[in-house]
């Protein structure tokens, strides 16, 4: 069981992540951006990232800055603010492996890896092309029927499930709302590091109003504050996304120069991370 | 044709699609077929689940929550749309070339592959009608329109809507058929605009044109609920 | 997707469960003791009862009334109360047929059906007379492995998940707390009734608080009103397990005309369920 | 031996048996495995969770997280009992006779055909130390004791504690080795009470007591804890 550690601040928790760790990372908020910047800080490498089930900026950034060998994901993009163009360009440059799937696939590996078991059946996928080319998934004929082919999908077990949340505690809780999806992340992954926007000194496992939404400890190897830790992100109920910051990246990242100022000026000038 | 827009017109054909569709899922950045499901919510009462939405009424218990409902038959229509989709109604979200290092890479089959097999009504819906977006063949098939008969597949493609027309799909056939078209428009140019093989009764009619009702219905409530999840394109289509 | 209907009481609840239904119990609470005993009242028949994953005096009440003809549990028992006589002397005299699991495989079995796939691996079982005596389990080669045998469970889709919660809305929605083993029942079972201690005239989902600990109306087929109704079980936050009645119940229970009278004055006689 | 009772012991002998287990779990009706894992809790800081509990710190997440957690690998300990155990550890919890109309009808397997395979340190309890109980082959394997090389199982039984002594269990021999004695009783005692045949070294110790800090642990935390779960338990033993 972990006893987690609560470090000083996201940079020393992304000294934490080795480079090459399996890190998963939720689509929604809260996206651990402050976390992902100081992964980019300390120059990771060779990350593998499994996008739950799809991304959006943070894992363009860490693509774009040279952190990532292989994206596992059902998609891409930076939604309204347009295509994600750092990872579209790293995979037609082939410098990255891309792993293409669908979300449930991505969560029926999850939620595999959560109950221990090696495989999941999920309907769908056949005759499709992501199919044909993801060499580890295979089709079965249903064990209990005549006649019904199925996919089997194998656990994905994350080293590490990066997240970002509103709330955690000194006991190591973490209170996730209706964010149910970073629950199976917490299970299936070998350990959890989470930034939150506030550190409480009270036990969320004894506010029942918390619990119920809620990771315990057990779960949970290390938490950093990071207060604005999914800007320009939005962080449901107190903060909204940043649109201005989101066009400017949109508009520089995918451009070789552009993408290098912003990562300059956006990450490496820590000061713009707590804005 | 009254004073319709062409996406107030296609609004109201994919609403009239949803006729029968109890619960009807819409994904990210669907304004239009997210106002066609509101108003079928507007019309008969349909439950509208947006992924993503934050708002109370349309918010899903997330992702996999949606996902389950639709393998347990809890979700009666869909939208999906494609970069290209072809004449047997396959959808690629992936990108044009040779996979994986395509010359043009695009976000990803998101949730495709699976919601195409298990939804019984797929409407795809294209805002570009060319024979660059509907093709021969797509390049990579992120989600099929047909399968073998003894893969489960209780949903699949049921129409297609684009600024030109209305096309119904045949599951047996594989084929789509020229259903209407939007006034203005010609059988001709969209023969000339699309890529793929369709079939073509003798006599189409015009799509019809949403009648006083339905046009107050999308200009009101559809406009106002459509602004939560799409402001920008509430602002910029409805001035709100 | 269901128009939920409510019912007047729970016996009107009862009357819309059919003869043969395949019913789910979860085996805690809220236990919904008072819809079970309208099931007794309007003399149920040949229900096939599942129980999440174990079961106790509802499950032991109902086989003893009569009213079932197949158990699918991972175990029967009254707890620190002792024996469940009713279902063991049931299960001894052939009265019910027996469908022995362990609470994973129910588990599991939910979790197919609440994902729309015929099965589901799970580690366990092999070797077992479990498993032997279960022709509807198989067991396979993981196809994405060598040589590892491992068990699959068909999924398990009951008729009607028959579930007792403290708060349910006029829109249909249902609060459950901490038991998020509600919602994978109500997710995998065609419909859901529930039994409520109150319901409210504001919307459960448009409360933060409880939205994220909550069934959404797209599951709920049916709600009746149901004060104290776990009794002679505990409601958490609400009311404690009735120990003299359980005594009571332990004793008389398995012993013929004991639990006829038992039957006569704790069931038939409606007043008392609202004691 | 110190003036500490039968239970006590078996408390501290369970106890001792826990040292390296980091989470421990434990099933409903279990107050002396319960109040050893609270030991464990109180001297090495061992993380507790009790089926069932509704206290904050030892409560689960629910039954599905519980057994999931086990299949993740992260519950280290957890008990189990049987009517019938064997010496190949089997343990039978469904009933004696012919299955499925059986003489004598127990309640069932509940979790124990999972969680013997999937828990490291699976420590068997029984408190009735007798033939009837301890027998020669179990008359239905609710959860057998080995399994073959192939089949994965990264748990399995680790020990017997009853009120007569302490076993091990050898998962490649599958044979069970008496490892202590409890005070006050004898091997004969111990051979003529036990159904199944089992190795025995020459010497065979006495079952530790608990020193001094031990039983006030057990007698001051473990039993004021103990009482939530298990309130009967608590008051017939410790009188609170």
């Amino acid at each position: 069981m972990p006893e987690t550690n609560f470090f000083t601040d996201v940079d020393a928790l992304a000294a934490a992540i080795p480079d090459g760790t399996k890190l998963a990372i939720f689509k929604d908020s809260g996206v651990p951006m402050a976390a992902a910047k100081a992964l980019v800080r300390r120059q990771a490498k060779g990350l593998h990232l499994v996008t739950i089930p799809t991304a959006g900026m943070i894992v363009d950034m860490l693509i774009g800055a040279g952190c990532v060998d292989i994206v596992e994901t059902s998609g891409v993009s930076l939604g309204e603010f347009g295509p994600a163009r750092e990872f579209a360009n790293a995979v037609k440059a082939g410098k990255v492996k891309i792993m293409d799937s669908t979300c449930p696939a991505i969560y029926s590996g999850l939620q595999a890896a959560e109950k221990g078991v090696p495989f999941m059946p999920m309907r769908g996928l056949i005759g499709s092309d992501i199919l044909k080319n993801r060499d580890d998934y295979a089709v079965i004929d249903n064990p209990l029927a005549k006649d019904d082919p199925i996919v089997v999908v194998p656990a994905i077990r994350p080293d590490i499930a990066l997240i970002h949340v509103a709330l955690a505690d000194r006991f190591g809780n973490l209170w996730i709302g209706r964010q149910t999806e970073l629950k199976v992340m917490a299970h299936a992954a070998k350990g959890t590091f989470a930034t939150a926007e506030k550190i409480i000194d009270t036990n969320i496992m004894e506010d029942e109003r918390l619990a119920s939404a809620s990771i315990p400890s057990l779960y949970v190897n290390g938490i950093a504050p990071a207060p604005r830790g999914a800007w320009p992100l939005e962080m449901p109920g107190q903060y909204d996304v940043d649109r201005d910051e989101m066009e400017n990246y949109a508009k520089l990242s995918g451009s070789g120069d552009g993408f290098q100022t912003w990562i300059t000026d956006r990450v490496f000038a820590k000061s713009v991370a707590a804005e | 044709m009254n004073n319709c827009r062409p996406e107030e017109l296609m609004i109201s054909a994919i609403g009239d699609l949803l006729e029968d569709a109890a619960h009807i899922a819409v994904g990210v950045l669907s304004p239009i077929p997210g106002s066609a499901a509101l108003l079928a919510r507007a019309r008969n009462g349909a439950r509208v689940s947006i992924i993503g939405s934050t708002v109370p009424e349309f918010r899903t218990d997330g992702g996999i929550d949606l996902f389950d409902a639709a393998g347990q038959g809890r979700v009666d229509a869909f939208f999906l749309s494609g970069g290209q989709i072809d004449g047997a109604a396959n959808i690629n979200l992936t990108g044009i070339g040779t996979y994986p290092e395509l010359d043009i890479r695009w976000s990803g089959a998101f949730g495709s592959a699976y919601l195409y097999f298990q939804v019984p009504k797929v409407i795809l819906f294209r805002d570009e009608h060319s024979r660059r977006t509907l093709v021969k063949k797509v390049d990579f098939i992120s989600a099929p329109g047909v399968s073998k008969k003894n893969v489960y597949r209780p949903g699949g493609p049921y129409a297609l809507v684009t600024p030109l027309c209305v096309m119904m799909f045949d599951r047996i056939a594989g084929r789509f058929t020229l259903k209407s078209i939007h006034p203005g428009h010609s059988l001709e140019e969209i023969r000339d605009q699309t890529g793929f093989d369709f079939d073509c009764p003798n006599d189409v009619p015009d799509t019809a044109t949403p009648d006083k009702d339905t046009l107050s219905l999308i200009r009101g409530d559809v406009a106002r609920a459509i602004a939560n999840p799409y402001p920008a394109f509430a602002a910029k289509m409805f001035g709100i």
